[in-house]
């Protein structure tokens, strides 16, 4: 066992010894180690740099708030993890830890060399220069300022780990399981409330893990810890969530909450997630985080070995680590001579405690010197000497009036400092609590707060331990009450020992250096001196805002948790104002870093978005078609025969459908059942077209626009009695149409007696269309004549088709004869089954979306989102006719009466005929008057749809041209992203079929 | 996630429902003039403070309601269904100190 | 005449997800469904008919024998019947009312599963936002809520045992949810 | 002081002791000439312009908070001019312009970084609008180009291009003069030429009303510290607009959300330009110190909160995820919010108003900081003499009434 280790004592499992690797070098630990104090055993100091100039840094804390102990974890090479914290990365077999922003070595690391230019490399200096030449920027100086910025890498491949989430509800939520935490949870659960306590540590009890002398109830810290815990765990009204983090505070006592569920784990169940997100709406909430210690800021306070006073504490009692063997103690904090006394008990040589007080408590000093420690008061640091780890402090007493007397250099391997402790204060204040500045102790406490909350122990600075105790059991009994259980009995707690954290000092301690020269860090991840804060001042940065953003401080991986304090200090002296005047900046979630797994969750590959098929979208898969993305839909593209690619599927399909039959699965369009005696007027007032005078078994198409007289949605209504519609909707509109026509049937047609029921999914729809259609159909449909003259075109009838119920519409998109069957859709494959025995046997085939668009373009049907946007009138879409002139009202009617509405030069949808018919334009190609416009010039308008016709044997497009239709037979040129423009000459729309013959069979 | 109270569920989480805008904003007769037709379509109050907006619980009852919000702290006051009567909007409390300070 | 078309479920090809004696997950029977929309004195009427009466009372189920109304909204119902000639039951059921109203059939439209077991609430919960206790939901609360990104209809039929019910086509998104959500209750 | 390499070597030596102040604190006068409310980005650019193109010195900007602490400090940072309509092209590109030499104009770095923004098709609607834009652009002279999906993997080689994804990748939109920018730089290098040309930069400093004389004519200001008499005001308050011009007794077509961002730890150079889906709606750069910087859309009721759901920070990030699968191990450090006011048309209005010698400024939305040079120039051409610059012109307040909208939503749903 190395000499760091000690022999007994603390948390750790001294029987179960663990290796790991840190920079390639093999090492061993303990169970209950983290990477931190398992490298602190083996004397390991140096774990990283900083992000500006490469210093080597070392541990400074054990918990969270660590800035400087980021390391990359790997578990294999999809399994990398960046930027982690040693101090809560917890030990397992065979770990494989890396150090980070450092080449080639964390020991010799070039990039130090920026710390010799770091005169040059103040606060903002980037602002001031790079700019000459200016090329230079984008080529020379930006990417080497990124190639040394960023801490570890990200990792390379797809990270295979499962992530989970869970919505829970509890009448408490406790977070923080420290003394105060865990009172309050006792309290609340005896009080008969539901319970979830969650840490972020992977034990319970807080700040009493690292305490051996204290004593609750007369029981150890220990047996009290298990007792309170065991009784916690065996209530099932109580969920005890350990690795769990609260990091995120929102609106009505929402609060999320990350739990590392394997990564302590050498070799995690793949049934596990990695993590599991907890979104927690509590109806108390207690906060118990804490409190932080926060560092000096003296000359040199960076050497890898000076660290927190009590982390030193917590390594040896939690660990059974020393941190060092021959210790300088400096403080402004009583806290740290427990940690002093602690150490040296456990053998570690402490060769002084340096008190920046002047008259520290008298109690504390005489405990300090009973047990045979030197305590120098008035003393300050003035520097520290070593490279990659601190071997000597400069101590110098310090005068009444803030200069230096009488200096010592104090050989040393560790320096333990405290500057004092800061409540812990994150999500009192995400929860948009107001703060209170007490001026005694100089902190932030937290004033009322924004919801049902309340906070207590050390993040509301109670610092005693029975007052802690006392305060969590009476808040949770509170707490419980309020969330409407029937409270619980007063309980006071006793405890001896505890810790004396009064005391502190904000910004930087006194010190005989030359201050425009001298390094006192205050954010050391981030390398923010002292005096970068008062430059940014000088430069009339004077808001604590500003001076986080120009000096970067507060905005390392910590977020300021150790430096925000001491900068806000040195800023306010430096501006000459109160601390709470400038104020402190924001706090925002996460609390600690949150990985993006756990927000996305299982939200990925097929469960990213819900993949909607219809009943037939097996068959088509099996019959080898590509799938389009429509909406949340997956349809079919096109149905490759063998050796086909998609062209000439396309034209197959294309042709086949005009020349004998063709079959497509239109299930995905949008039905809306409008039922009710007011149906036809509901009707008349959302759609441009009349309606009263439909009559039953016919149809009619349909055009939406919203009051701003823009075309919304369009689609074949079929009337079905006098009394109900079968509205259909384009397949990306059917939500948004239903939820239009449900908001003006609720709040403004409220006269209305209608009632809405979407059945998109009831009908399976299957189109069957061309000249051999009714042939397909005829031996499959029972009860219905659908015969030329008893069914005609826009027609629908009910009856049955393979046995099972239909709504059969005659109506067609491709402009041939046509019928779209509706059956209930778990029919729908049985029913498809039928017909394409019969396509087949006609020599027909399937077609999917594409064909259907080149066949509907062919007839110059609109596709609503393709040949309109959201700015064209029905006129300018090219159905102009469909408005029902005569009506008083209806959505749009008053939006289309709008000047810019009625005015000259508006668009208007026509036809395309290439010049060279080959040639197929792009869709959203622009059309201009030359070949070779001017750059600038206007456009008259654009391609909406382009395709190659087969059927017609030459290209055809649609397009939006400026007064388009009094430009028939004009020759227009569209853009090309490959060469000039080429010409086509303005046509009908209409390519195929004019007169529509074809349909009327 | 907000938590909105639907005058007929009770309070759900936000995500159940989709904001639909400042409520009251009648639809004028298409006898009006253009200006009234751009405020109905278009002006809207965005008032800073108290609220009246539209919510639907469109994963739930499908209902459109109203409520009264405050859009700083994001906190719902009141829920009320279409056509009942609008309830008070509270006296705006007087913002205190950002930090307060004790000695 | 062709033969009668055979009906194709949409968890055809989907495997059920089912945790030990935790969870288990299976298909609700074929089922007539309907939407009722209307007064509750409409739905007062077709309840002489129907057997439950649907409930006048927010987010509850009625159910008698093996029919159900289930209160979706405050002129929503959603009703459930044993599988047979749905027409014909609408038929019947809407003379009886006077009332105007919407009785439309949506047996095609929506499918459900039935999770049953200690951690079907815990599964539940994975992705639906609502408070599953129950308390917060007692058996026999019916609402249309959210499992992640695709909407249900949940309704609580015994202390452990739930009904979900949603549109077919989002079958394999919610069956998938479900057992992803489900793998980590075999630990 | 002019800042350059020589003066930052030259106060090295002098311990950093004698940089100036960046600007002045002035306390307010009792008159200016002119007043913007809002140090924002595009209220400083603004008053810098006045300043500098107009002549007019005795001016001052004033601000409730402190300057650039609005959503010029709160956002991704995304500069594009590939915009669809004519008059949006104009508009954004007349930005892009500017961008281009900023840092030498202002003589402050300010990190405009041409890395390129890569806009992805994951449907055949998202290819057929990206193909319109890019021949609208193209005939404007705005370079955009279509990348296959081969070519967007070459150009973001994390990106995932598997076509087995629920949203695959068809392609992409590229503009190679987008990028991004140090958005604080922004505010702050206008801020210190504006201030060394007179221009009072008054912080801390909230306007609560807006007084009007006799003939209805703006005369003056009350803020909080005080009354400042001005006969013209242009109010560039981004999520306040309505708020203040309640105090002129103008109703907006704005509405105020909040809009979220979020950036990771700093990582390494990974992300070497900007990629937008609008699909499956997501954006994400990185930044100069290494954070991966991420957006996305807003959420969904009025709010001036500055703070948003978790489920919009889901959303956003199971998006990236899905593109990018490597990072879902890299970790988030900070989410905020700001306003955003948001126009129905998702386009500007810059603009005079009803109210003789009041101006406006706003309604730029999830997508302003690209367009903030250009924005102050045309603005300042506006408020100084009295008429809309010749690219302003068509942003009025009137369109919402005529109907003349320039709809880059509708077209493209398109933010940022
Ligand atoms: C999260 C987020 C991401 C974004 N991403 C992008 C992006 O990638 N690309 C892009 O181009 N745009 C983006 N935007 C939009 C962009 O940030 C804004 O359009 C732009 O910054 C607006 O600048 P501004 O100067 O008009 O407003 P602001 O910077 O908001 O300035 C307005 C100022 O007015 C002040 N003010 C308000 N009321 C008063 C009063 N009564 N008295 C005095 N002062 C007042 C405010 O305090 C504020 O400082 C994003 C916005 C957000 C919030
Ligand atoms: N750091 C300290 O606060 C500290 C140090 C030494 C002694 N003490 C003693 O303990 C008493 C205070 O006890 P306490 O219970 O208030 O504090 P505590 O430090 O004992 O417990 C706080 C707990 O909160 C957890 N925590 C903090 N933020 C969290 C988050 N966002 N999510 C999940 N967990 C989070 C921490 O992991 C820790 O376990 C003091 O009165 C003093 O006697 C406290
Ligand atoms: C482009 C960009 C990059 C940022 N990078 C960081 C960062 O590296 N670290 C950090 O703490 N915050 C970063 N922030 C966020 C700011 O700290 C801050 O959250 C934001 O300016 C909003 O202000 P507020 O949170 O104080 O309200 C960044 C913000 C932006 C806009
Ligand atoms: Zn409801």
């Amino acid at each position: 066992m190395s000499r760091f280790r000690t022999e007994a004592g603390g948390r750790v499992k001294r029987d179960k010894v663990l290796s790991f690797t840190f920079d390639g070098v093999a090492y061993q630990g303990l169970t209950g180690d983290t990477l931190a104090s398992a490298l602190l055993a083996n004397g390991v100091h140096l774990v990283g740099r900083s992000f500006k100039y490469h210093r080597p840094r070392g541990i400074v804390t054990a918990g969270p708030e660590d800035q400087n102990a980021l390391i990359t974890l790997r578990r294999d090479a999809a399994r990398e993890t960046p930027n982690l914290r040693a101090t809560q990365v917890e030990l397992y077999q065979g770990l494989e830890a890396e150090s980070q922003n450092r080449w080639p070595s964390l020991k010799f690391d070039v990039n130090a060399i920026n710390g010799l230019a770091s005169s040059l490399f103040v606060s903002g200096f980037y602002y001031k220069t790079f700019m000459w030449p200016r090329s230079f920027w984008k080529n020379v100086y930006e990417p080497r300022i990124r190639a040394a910025a960023g801490l570890g890498k990200a990792p390379a491949k797809a990270d295979p780990d499962r992530y989970t989430s869970r919505y829970v509800h509890c009448d408490v939520l406790v977070i923080g399981a420290g003394p105060a935490g865990l009172t309050a949870a006792l309290a609340a659960k005896e009080a008969g409330a539901t319970v979830i306590l969650a840490d972020e540590g992977a034990e319970f009890g807080g700040s009493l893990l690292g305490d051996a002398v204290t004593t609750i109830e007369g029981k150890s810290t220990d047996a009290w810890m298990s007792d309170v815990v065991m009784n916690l765990a065996m209530s099932d009204k109580v969920r005890m969530l350990a690795r769990t983090t609260a990091f995120g505070y929102f609106a009505d006592n929402f609060v999320a909450l990350v739990e590392r569920v394997t990564d302590h784990l050498a070799a995690p169940s793949d049934a596990l997630p990695r993590e599991r997100l907890w979104q927690v709406r509590a109806k108390q909430v207690i906060l118990a985080t804490g409190a932080l210690e926060r560092p000096l800021v003296f000359p040199e306070n960076d050497r890898p070995g000076i660290m927190m006073a009590e982390a030193g504490r917590s390594f040896l009692n939690r660990y059974g680590v020393k941190v060092g063997l021959r210790a300088v103690v400096f403080t402004a904090t009583d806290s740290a001579y427990r940690a002093a006394i602690d150490l040296k008990q456990a053998g570690v040589d402490i060769q002084l405690i340096a008190d920046l007080r002047a008259r520290p408590p008298a109690d504390v000093v005489d405990e300090a010197l009973a047990c045979g420690l030197t305590v120098r008061a008035a003393s300050t640091l003035c520097g520290t000497q070593g490279g990659l780890r601190v071997s000597a402090a400069e101590v110098g007493e310090v005068n009444g009036d803030l200069t230096i007397g009488r200096k010592e250099v104090v050989d040393c391997d560790v320096v333990l400092m405290s500057g004092g402790w800061t409540p812990n204060i994150n999500l009192h204040s995400q929860s948009r609590g107001r703060l209170i500045y007490n001026e005694t102790t100089q902190n932030f406490l937290p004033g009322a707060p924004g919801y049902d909350n309340v906070s207590i122990g050390a993040c509301k600075g109670t610092y005693d331990l029975s007052a802690t105790m006392n305060e969590g059991y009476a808040a949770g009994e509170a707490a419980a009450r309020a969330s409407g259980r029937k409270g619980g009995m007063k309980k006071g707690f006793s405890s001896l020992g505890g810790l004396a954290m009064g005391g502190g000092h904000l910004g930087v301690v006194p010190h005989d250096r030359d201050p425009g020269r001298v390094k006192a860090f205050v954010d050391f991840q981030h390398d923010v001196t002292a005096k970068d804060i008062k430059l940014a001042t000088r430069e009339g940065f004077q808001s604590i805002e500003h001076v986080k953003r120009f000096t970067t401080t507060g905005m390392a991986t910590d977020q300021g948790k150790t430096s925000n304090m001491n900068a806000l200090a040195i800023a306010a002296k430096a501006i000459g104002k109160a601390i709470p005047e400038v104020g402190l900046t924001t706090f925002r979630l996460p609390y600690t870093p949150t990985t993006f797994g756990n927000f996305a969750g299982t939200a990925r590959g097929d469960l990213f978005d819900p993949i909607r098929k219809t009943p037939m979208h097996d068959w088509a898969a099996a019959q080898g078609a590509p799938f389009e993305n429509v909406a949340l839909w997956k349809r079919a593209w096109y149905f490759p025969k063998a050796g086909e690619d998609m062209h000439a599927a396309v034209n197959r399909e294309c042709k086949t459908v005009r020349t004998t039959v063709g079959m497509f699965d239109a299930s995905t369009l949008g039905k809306i059942e409008v039922v009710g005696p007011d149906a036809a007027e509901f009707m008349n007032r959302m759609y441009v077209n009349p309606w009263t005078k439909l009559e039953i078994g016919r149809c009619r198409y349909g055009i939406m626009c919203r009051d701003d007289g823009f075309v919304y949605d369009d689609g074949v209504v079929g009337r079905m009695a006098a009394d109900r519609f079968h509205v259909t909707t384009t397949t990306g509109g059917a939500p948004r149409v239903m939820n239009l026509m449900e908001d003006y049937l609720q709040t403004e047609f409220t006269d209305l007696k209608v009632f809405l029921t979407s059945t998109t999914e009831q009908w399976a729809v299957i189109a069957v269309q061309g000249p051999k259609a009714r042939e397909v159909l005829a031996p499959l449909v029972e009860g219905i004549d659908i015969g030329k003259d008893a069914m005609p075109h826009m027609s629908v009838r009910e009856g049955r088709i393979c046995g099972v119920p239909t709504r059969l519409f005659r109506i067609s998109f491709t402009g041939e004869l046509g019928f779209e069957v509706n059956v209930p859709a778990d029919y729908g494959q049985g029913v498809l089954d039928a017909i394409w025995r019969e396509v087949r046997e006609a020599g027909g085939c399937a077609y999917g979306t594409e064909a259907m668009h080149v066949l509907r373009a062919e007839k110059g049907y609109i596709i609503v989102g393709q040949d309109t946007d959201g700015t064209l009138t029905p006129d300018e879409a090219g159905v102009g006719w469909a408005v029902g002139k005569a009506k008083a009202d209806f959505l749009g009617k008053r939006g289309l009466m709008r000047p810019d509405l009625t005015g000259p030069s508006r668009k208007q949808l026509i036809g395309l005929l290439t010049v060279d018919p080959k040639r197929v334009p792009d869709e959203g190609a622009q059309l201009v008057a030359s070949a070779a416009p001017a750059k600038g010039s206007h456009a008259l308008g654009h391609v909406t749809s382009a395709y190659w016709s087969e059927n017609l044997g030459r290209s055809i497009a649609m397009a939006q041209l400026e007064n388009g239709r009094a430009r028939l037979g004009e020759t227009v040129y569209i853009t090309s992203l490959t060469g000039a423009a080429f010409p086509a000459v303005v046509a009908d729309p209409i390519f195929y079929d004019k007169a529509g013959a074809r349909i009327d069979v | 996630m907000l938590l909105v109270t639907c005058p007929y569920c009770g309070p759900r989480p936000e995500i159940e429902f989709r904001q639909a805008g400042e409520a009251h904003i009648a639809r004028p007769a298409i006898t009006c003039s253009d200006d009234e037709w751009a405020d109905f379509l278009y002006m809207r109050d965005n008032h800073k403070g108290y609220m009246r907006e539209r919510w639907r619980h469109v994963a739930g009852c499908g209902r459109f309601f109203n409520v009264v919000r405050h859009t700083v702290t994001d906190k719902f006051v009141a829920s009320y269904k279409v056509g009942e009567e609008k309830p008070a909007i509270p006296a705006e409390a007087a913002a205190g100190p950002r930090v307060e300070i004790v000695r | 005449m062709s033969e009668t078309a055979t009906r194709l479920s949409a968890f055809a090809g989907l495997t059920l997800p089912a945790v030990r004696n935790r969870l288990s997950v299976t298909v609700a029977p074929d089922a007539i469904r309907y939407s009722l929309r209307g007064s509750p004195a409409a739905a007062a009427a077709l309840g002489a008919v129907f057997g439950p009466v649907p409930s006048t009372t927010a987010c509850r189920a009625t159910s008698a024998g093996d029919r159900a109304a289930l209160w979706l909204g405050p002129d929503e119902w959603y009703l459930l019947a044993p599988d047979g000639d749905a027409a014909a039951l609408a038929a019947s059921l809407s003379a009886a009312i006077d009332e105007p109203h919407a009785l439309v059939d949506i047996s095609h439209r929506n499918v459900g599963l039935i999770l049953k077991g200690p951690r079907a609430a815990d599964v539940l919960n994975g992705a639906c936002p609502l408070d599953l206790s129950e308390t917060a939901f007692p058996v026999g609360m019916s609402t249309r809520t959210l499992y992640a990104k695709a909407e249900i209809i949940l309704w609580r039929t015994g202390l452990d045992t739930f009904r979900v019910e949603f549109w077919r086509s989002f079958a394999g998104y919610i069956v998938g949810l479900i057992a992803e959500n489900a793998r980590e209750h075999a630990v | 002081m002019h800042f350059s390499f020589f003066s930052l070597l030259r106060q090295a030596f002098a311990k950093h002791e004698g940089w100036p102040r960046q600007w002045r604190d002035p306390e307010p006068k009792p008159a200016y000439d002119a007043v913007i409310v809002g140090a924002g980005g595009h209220g400083l650019a603004t008053a810098y312009y006045m300043a500098a193109e107009h002549g007019m010195r005795n001016i001052a900007v004033v601000e409730k908070g402190w300057l650039g602490g609005g959503n010029t400090g709160r956002n991704t940072t995304i500069i594009r001019s590939n915009y669809l309509w004519e008059e949006s092209e104009a508009l954004y590109d007349h930005a892009l312009d500017i961008w281009q030499d900023l840092s030498q104009v202002l003589n402050y770095n300010v990190m405009y970084s041409a890395r390129g923004v890569l806009m992805l098709a994951h449907t055949i609607h998202d290819v057929q609008v990206a193909k319109r834009h890019i021949h609208a652009n193209r005939l404007a002279g705005i370079e955009n180009e279509w990348l296959d999906p081969g070519q967007c993997k070459d150009f973001v080689p994390v990106l995932n291009l598997d076509p087995n994804i629920r949203y695959p990748i068809m392609g992409g939109a590229l503009q190679r003069k987008g990028g991004v920018a140090r958005h604080d730089a922004v505010a702050w290098g206008y801020a210190r030429a504006a201030s060394a040309l007179g221009v009072d930069i008054i912080q801390n400093c909230e306007v609560k009303g807006i007084r009007r004389d006799a003939s209805g004519a703006v005369c003056g200001l009350d803020t909080t510290r005080g009354m400042i008499a001005t006969k013209k005001v242009g109010v560039v308050a981004a999520g306040h607009t309505s708020v203040l011009m309640q105090m002129a007794g103008v109703r907006m077509p704005l509405e105020s959300y909040p809009l979220q961002a979020l950036v990771s730890e700093p990582l390494k150079p990974i992300f070497p330009c900007v990629v937008m889906s609008n699909t499956i709606h997501a954006y994400i750069s990185q930044s100069d110190k290494g954070d991966l910087v991420i957006g996305a859309g807003t959420d969904q009721y009025n709010s001036y909160s500055q703070t948003g759901g978790l489920h919009i920070t889901q959303h956003t990030l199971d998006a990236i995820c899905e593109l990018f699968p490597m990072f879902r191990r890299v970790r988030m450090l900070r989410n905020w919010g700001g306003i955003v006011d948001v126009t129905p048309d998702r386009s500007p209005i810059i603009a005079k108003t009803p109210v003789p010698g009041l101006f406006v400024n706003c309604g730029w939305g999830t997508g302003g900081f690209k367009a903030t040079p250009g924005s102050g120039h045309v603005f300042a051409h506006t408020v100084a003499t009295g008429e809309p610059h010749r690219i302003a012109a068509p942003f009025t307040i009137e369109r919402f009434k005529t109907g003349r909208l320039i709809d880059e939503a509708a077209a493209a749903a398109v933010a940022h």
